[in-house]
């Protein structure tokens, strides 16, 4: 639609301190932005982000002096809807509003400050012939469906699942493995106020289980998302624990009559460190307190022959051999990813021969060792029944490595101070921190560090090279960087300090959830500083290690604020949808029916009566596909119009 | 080998973060390097250090500033002059030529060495060269940086 | 088949029993080994110290002469026995696929004598070829005085697989232990198998590296080592590592202490052992020391055995 | 050879002789257009930004919200409005917040560079690319291979006849006429 009368443009080009003004000449800008056609007023501002900035628009377009603006500052990913609302407080629409991105795309990417001033007025140019073809209207809302889904069980899905309960919202829990607790619920003490993981955690399990407001899906993976913010469809995949969840009172009666009196395969909860019974518990905490039958170990699976004591056994009568995969469909309005880590396999680093010396273990399978409900009931004893006397823990396993991994995991090097803590304790060994440098930055950690050095712990500042084995000793073998020596320790066991990984689904959840992942795997915040539990698509959470490596206090705080994001999305009862959808100008659709089959959102329908399509703008997601196919330009995309962007062509080239 | 650098690898490293260029140009740690890569394949963070290294010996060659009692720069100097010659490197005559340059008491701590591996015909007397030397020449010259060998 | 290949200046001095040793042993095989024409020196670790480009240029030479012999090939392997050699010529081959200013240049410089190199002539090392393309079954097969019980120290030095590896593992290469296993020896665990020998090696100059001193130390730690784990005989991929272990034994005996007599061969000497190739073949006498236990069962794979060493494989 | 010219302070004189000739006056300076979309290649680019990953000046971007939104006209408008190249970013195979606008892409992109053959284009003005969001390093790398093409190229000159309307009509045609369900290659031509 034609504007009435000439367009008032004002163009508004921030410094952004030093960022924008040291390389772009700034005035140079403004004068020349003041000649280019419909331009009414041109300023610039230290930072137009600011209040006074702002203010600055606003006061135009009340003044009458504007009616279209332009800032030319940061991205618009960064900004955007600042501008929108500034220039929405001054009275008109928000969207006769574009952003020039002379920061991110010139002035911290030029070196010539000659060539980014010239790079930047075309911006502008393109901008005010673009904001010159922008039309006015309203922004659309639809209701956010109250339920929330957390999907991971782990200490971040935990506190993010209470903290909405308790405010009231119905969650939806879903956890992969047959219990809620994840890498937490295996530990034995946690850093740096070495209190009992189990004693901090389980009461929130109970909780869990507990609170009416939270469904609980245990040993069941999400199959599919669809829809968008505020009203998404999940269905979730219940995989048969050939146990009826109801039913069951975790009274462990049929584990004690199973015809295997002792474990077949290994066990993953203790790290293969011990073997698992056909139908087990993970461990005696477990939430829901329910058994699971293992069909690859249960023998009734292959030969149909077992005599099954355990149905006998079980006075509730809840043994269900017959059970089938579930699928159940949900509605949600908001989602939180607490889907976690995965600990670095180190066999992917032969020279510290793990998996070849029986002697070299991970941080992992100690914390199983050291853990009171552990394959050895907390004992410090070695594969072959010994107690080890020296121990060397290896720091950086897969972390700061230009060859596995470039990051640091962040919580090795406070796990193996706690680690050391614990080995002396235990067992009186002598043990031997080699590390790179020790990285304690947390409340109390320097503290902890000072505390293990303190009790005697012996600290090798070299990263290990190598691990060998030499007259049935494993030697250790790094250069000592501050004495600019090698050192060679023999010990008798090899703690290599793991560090953290994405998931090996991660991948799969990304591309499920339709998020973003960073080049190591973890899915990407939508900023690092400012939204860090946001993602890239609305309505959709992160909490935890998902997100990156992170320790114990500060995914429980990451949970938290995952958790208030959804709730004031939840009560604020309605969400923006995207402005830039699709619509078809009935007028000008030859029923060509093009656009029909384009759409991946089935958004297009067909009316054979009138021999238009039109466009449920609810369900547009505004890829604006449909419109680079329409043949007779019917269809077009609010706020990406052909018209909108040939006119930023043009006053980009012929700035 | 670090065990006989005043510099390890890292400090030859730390030398370059903290700007210490000719410190580390006049080691004896850079030639007592035996290029045998192991630092390059360990380091984290895949810093190649063992050609750092080469260059660092090439520049203190080109500077004038090696440790004067080491034998590696004169034996790089006479294996090149040796290649450039005759196109291959002959052990006999190149340890021979080295040691009545640097060090010539040990000509005779080693001759029996040397005669052991003569009787066993693995030391060949013969001055190996190749059929056209003046071919690989030609290439090496191409390649002198002061000869015109520029693109 | 027939493969182009580099003997590398020691294969007339002090690697020369281990060129003996591979040709008899590949011919021994049904392979060919045919001697690049007028090859000359890859420039070893010290020409690098001189200029980087000629270094490649000496490389790069080699790699055009095999290629103008064998216009056809698409891909021609150069088997280079020497591990300093196979090191130096696969840097070359590296920085000339890589392209930039320095293969231009290498390039530029190999034109004015009209010789050109496309890439098609790739470096293997002999290792390679007979664990990977003639393949541990063959050799199996083929071996017909088998190293029973023969407990092996496969020495791989540094350059074999640093700082590439091609064809193993850089931390904890296997290919010798497989091979030895294959003809029913018992290679040792030996860590320490790819620590440098101190032979700083400027292929050709043994008797002359930088530190005497160092050479000899890390010298007798590796052998030291090889003996105190049960070693028989320590077999070596490079000339000059094999004349450092085996050449300054009676030195080390006198700075050190006690007499070593560890036996340092070639790992081709023994694989021709095994294939039944008589001694003088494999320049068994142009050796200092060279004394293997008595084997049992001397003669024939038993047919059990000969299953196992399949299975191995 | 690794580069090691960072790790070592060269000589003066040496690093002189080594350094490559690249200070003869380069009097063309290219314009490129780049449509990138919003969601990974135009997140990439500001993840440059902020790494400072210095690039070329040529390059101009528009920002889409999907690769899947470009229409072949504004390739054509871009050249016909004094562009010397086009680059067009989107989302890796798969990774398509719109599940499939990249695909779309890659088949509009592919007609679209046979329509400028006809008109004597070269095909290197015209690049597609996936970049994802974390890859902020391949927007610098790629930006400034494709200005140094087109800088060895030269400006786009166009036949007398220019681009005329027609043409741009039948390429669009053209284009409409392609079956666009069928399953494709992923892969960056």
């Amino acid at each position: 639609m034609p504007n009435a009368g000439p367009v008032k443009v004002g163009v508004y080009v921030c410094h952004c301190g030093l960022n924008i003004a040291s390389k772009v000449d700034v005035s140079q800008m403004v004068a020349y932005a003041a000649t280019l056609p419909g331009v009414s007023v041109a300023r610039e501002y230290k930072f137009m982000c600011a209040d006074p900035g702002q203010e600055l628009i606003q006061q135009d377009i009340k003044d009458g002096l504007v009616d279209r603006v332009v800032v030319a500052s940061c991205s618009p990913l960064m900004h955007e809807a600042t501008f929108r609302r500034a220039t929405s407080a001054g009275g008109i629409s928000p969207f006769l509003f574009q952003m020039a991105n002379i920061r991110e795309d010139v002035a911290w990417v030029t070196d010539d400050r000659d060539a980014a001033t010239e790079k930047a007025k075309a911006l502008v140019g393109g901008a005010v012939r673009r904001v010159s073809e922008h039309e006015s209207f309203e922004r659309r809302y639809v209701p956010v469906h109250p339920e929330v889904l957390v999907v991971g069980g782990g200490i971040a899905g935990i506190h993010a699942a209470l903290v909405m309960a308790e405010a009231g919202k119905h969650v939806y829990l879903v956890e992969k493995e047959a219990t809620i607790g994840g890498h937490m619920a295996r530990f034995d003490k946690t850093f740096p106020t070495l209190d009992c993981s189990a004693c901090i955690l389980t009461p929130k399990m109970s909780s869990v289980r507990a609170n009416p407001n939270i469904t609980l899906w245990t040993y069941s993976d999400v199959e599919s998302v669809s829809g968008f913010s505020g009203d998404f469809v999940v269905r979730v995949r219940r995989r048969p624990r050939y146990v009826n969840e109801d039913l069951c009172t975790g009274c462990l009666s049929c584990i004690d009559a199973c015809i295997y009196k002792r474990g077949r395969t290994d066990d993953p909860w203790n790290e293969g460190l011990s073997k698992r019974r056909p139908i087990y518990m993970a461990f005696p905490q477990a939430t829901p307190s329910v058994v699971v039958v293992d069909p690859e170990a249960c023998v009734d699976f292959r030969t149909h022959k077992c005599p099954r004591p355990c149905v006998d056994a079980c006075e509730r009568n809840a043994m269900d051999f017959d059970q089938k995969p579930r699928i159940e469909q949900i509605k949600v309005g908001a989602i939180i990813l607490a889907t976690g880590f995965h600990t670095f396999d180190a066999r992917r680093i032969p020279a510290y021969g793990y998996d070849r010396y029986p002697g070299v273990y991970t941080s992992l399978e100690v914390e199983r060792l050291l853990n009171a409900s552990g394959p050895t009931n907390g004992e410090l004893v070695m594969r072959d029944g010994s107690h080890p006397r020296r121990v060397a823990i290896v720091h950086c396993v897969g972390s700061r490595d230009a060859n596995t991994n470039a990051y640091c995991s962040r919580v090795c090097c406070m796990y193996s101070l706690k680690l050391a803590h614990l080995v002396r304790e235990r067992s009186g060994a002598e043990v031997t921190e080699f590390y790179i440098d020790l990285r304690t930055p947390g409340k109390g950690y320097e503290e902890f560090y000072e505390k293990i050095q303190k009790e005697g712990t012996r600290f090798v500042r070299g990263r290990v090279a190598q691990v060998t084995e030499e007259d049935g000793a494993l030697v250790v073998h790094a250069t000592d960087t501050i004495l600019g020596k090698v050192r060679r320790v023999p010990v008798d066991m090899v703690i290599l300090a793991v560090g953290m990984e994405p998931q090996p689904d991660a991948e799969d959840v990304r591309r499920l959830f339709n998020i973003g992942c960073g080049a190591e795997g973890f899915f990407t915040e939508r900023h690092p500083k400012l939204a860090p539990v946001s993602t890239f698509t609305d309505g959709i959470f992160l909490a935890g290690a998902c997100q990156g490596p992170k320790d114990i206090p500060d995914t429980v705080a990451q949970a938290g604020a995952a958790a208030a994001e959804v709730l004031a999305m939840v009560d604020r009862g309605s969400v923006e949808i995207e402005p830039a959808t699709a619509f078809i100008d009935a007028a000008v659709c030859s029923g060509c029916r093009t656009c029909v089959g384009m759409c991946p959102f089935s958004a297009i329908s067909f009316d054979a009566a009138t021999n238009v399509a039109t466009v449920n703008e609810v369900l547009c997601k505004g890829c604006g596909t449909c419109v680079a196919a329409c043949p007779s330009g019917a269809a077009q995309q609010r706020l990406f119009t052909d018209a909108e962007i040939f006119a930023e062509l043009e006053g980009l080239l012929y700035a | 080998m670090t065990d006989y650098m005043e510099y390890s690898p890292h400090v030859l490293n730390a030398l370059r973060l903290g700007g210490d260029y000719e410190e580390a140009l006049i080691s004896r740690a850079i030639w007592a390097c035996t290029s045998c890569y192991a630092c390059t394949l360990y380091c984290p963070k895949k810093i190649p250090i063992t050609d750092a290294i080469y260059t660092l010996k090439r520049a203190a060659m080109q500077a004038g500033v090696y440790p004067k009692h080491f034998v590696t720069p004169t034996l790089v100097r006479e294996f090149a002059h040796f290649v450039h010659e005759s196109g291959r490197n002959s052990e006999a005559w190149m340890s021979i030529r080295l040691y009545l340059k640097t060090r010539p008491s040990q000509l005779l701590r080693y001759g029996p060495l040397g005669l052991r591996l003569v009787l066993r015909g693995r030391m060949s007397l013969r001055r190996e060269r190749i059929h056209r030397p003046d071919e690989l020449r030609r290439v090496l010259d191409a390649l002198e940086v002061n000869a015109g060998g520029r693109p | 088949m027939s493969y182009a290949y580099f003997p590398g200046c020691g294969s007339t001095g002090t690697g020369r029993p281990y060129e003996e040793s591979l040709v008899a042993v590949f011919q021994a095989l049904g392979s060919g080994l045919d001697a690049i024409d007028d090859w000359n020196c890859c420039g070893a670790t010290a020409y690098p110290t001189i200029d980087p480009a000629q270094a490649t240029a000496l490389c790069a030479r080699n790699f055009a002469l095999a290629e103008r012999a064998h216009p056809e090939a698409k891909q021609l392997d150069v088997v280079a026995p020497c591990a300093g050699c196979y090191r130096a010529l696969l840097k070359a081959e590296k920085a000339m696929a890589e392209g930039g200013v320095l293969a231009e240049r290498v390039s530029n410089a190999l034109g004015t004598a009209g010789l050109s190199y496309d890439g098609r002539a790739q470096p293997r090392h002999p290792l390679d070829v007979l664990v990977n393309d003639i393949g541990l079954e063959a050799i199996a097969a083929a071996t017909v005085r088998p190293l029973q019980g023969l407990r092996v120290a496969c020495y791989y030095g540094c350059l074999l697989v640093r700082p590439y590896a091609p064809f193993d593992d850089p931390y904890e290469p296997t290919s010798m232990e497989r091979l030895f296993r294959a003809m029913g020896a018992e290679p040792i665990d030996w860590p320490l198998r790819t620590r440098c020998c101190g032979g700083s090696c400027y292929c050709g100059g043994p008797i002359v590296g930088a530190l005497p001193e160092a050479t000899l130390d890390l010298s007798h730690t590796l052998l030291e080592d090889a003996k105190k784990r049960g070693a028989d005989v320590v077999v070596t991929t490079c000339p000059l590592c094999q004349f450092n272990l085996e050449g300054f034994q009676s030195q080390m005996a006198r700075t050190f202490g006690a007499r070593l007599d560890v036996t340092v061969g070639f790992f081709s000497q023994l694989l021709g052992l095994a294939l039944g190739i008589e001694d003088r073949k494999l320049g068994i006498q142009r050796m200092f020391r060279w004394k293997l236990p008595e084997q049992s069962p001397k003669d024939h794979l038993t047919k059990e055995s000969k299953e196992k060493v399949v299975v191995d494989a | 050879m690794p580069d090691t010219a960072g790790l070592v302070k060269l000589p003066e004189e040496m690093a002189a002789a080594l350094a490559t000739d690249d200070t003869a006056k380069q009097p063309f300076a290219p314009t490129i257009v780049a449509f990138f979309c919003t969601w990974c290649t135009y997140t990439a680019a500001d993840m440059a930004g902020l790494s400072r990953m210095a690039y070329s000046p040529a390059i101009r971007v528009v920002r889409l919200m999907c690769s899947g939104r470009l229409d072949p006209q504004f390739v054509v408008a871009a050249f016909r409005h004094g562009a010397d190249g086009v680059l067009i970013g989107g989302c890796h195979p798969g990774d398509c917040h719109y599940q499939e606008g990249n695909y779309k892409a890659l088949r509009r992109v592919a007609l679209l560079r046979s329509l400028l053959g006809q008109l004597g284009i070269e095909p290197q003005r015209l690049r597609l690319e996936w970049i994802s969001a974390s890859e902020g390093e391949k927007v610098q790398r790629v930006c400034n291979e494709m200005a140094e093409q087109l800088r060895e190229l030269g400006p786009l000159r166009l036949g007398s006849q220019g681009l005329q309307a027609e043409q741009v009509q039948n390429g669009h045609q053209e284009y409409l006429s392609i079956d666009t369900h069928d399953p494709v290659e992923a892969t960056t031509p």
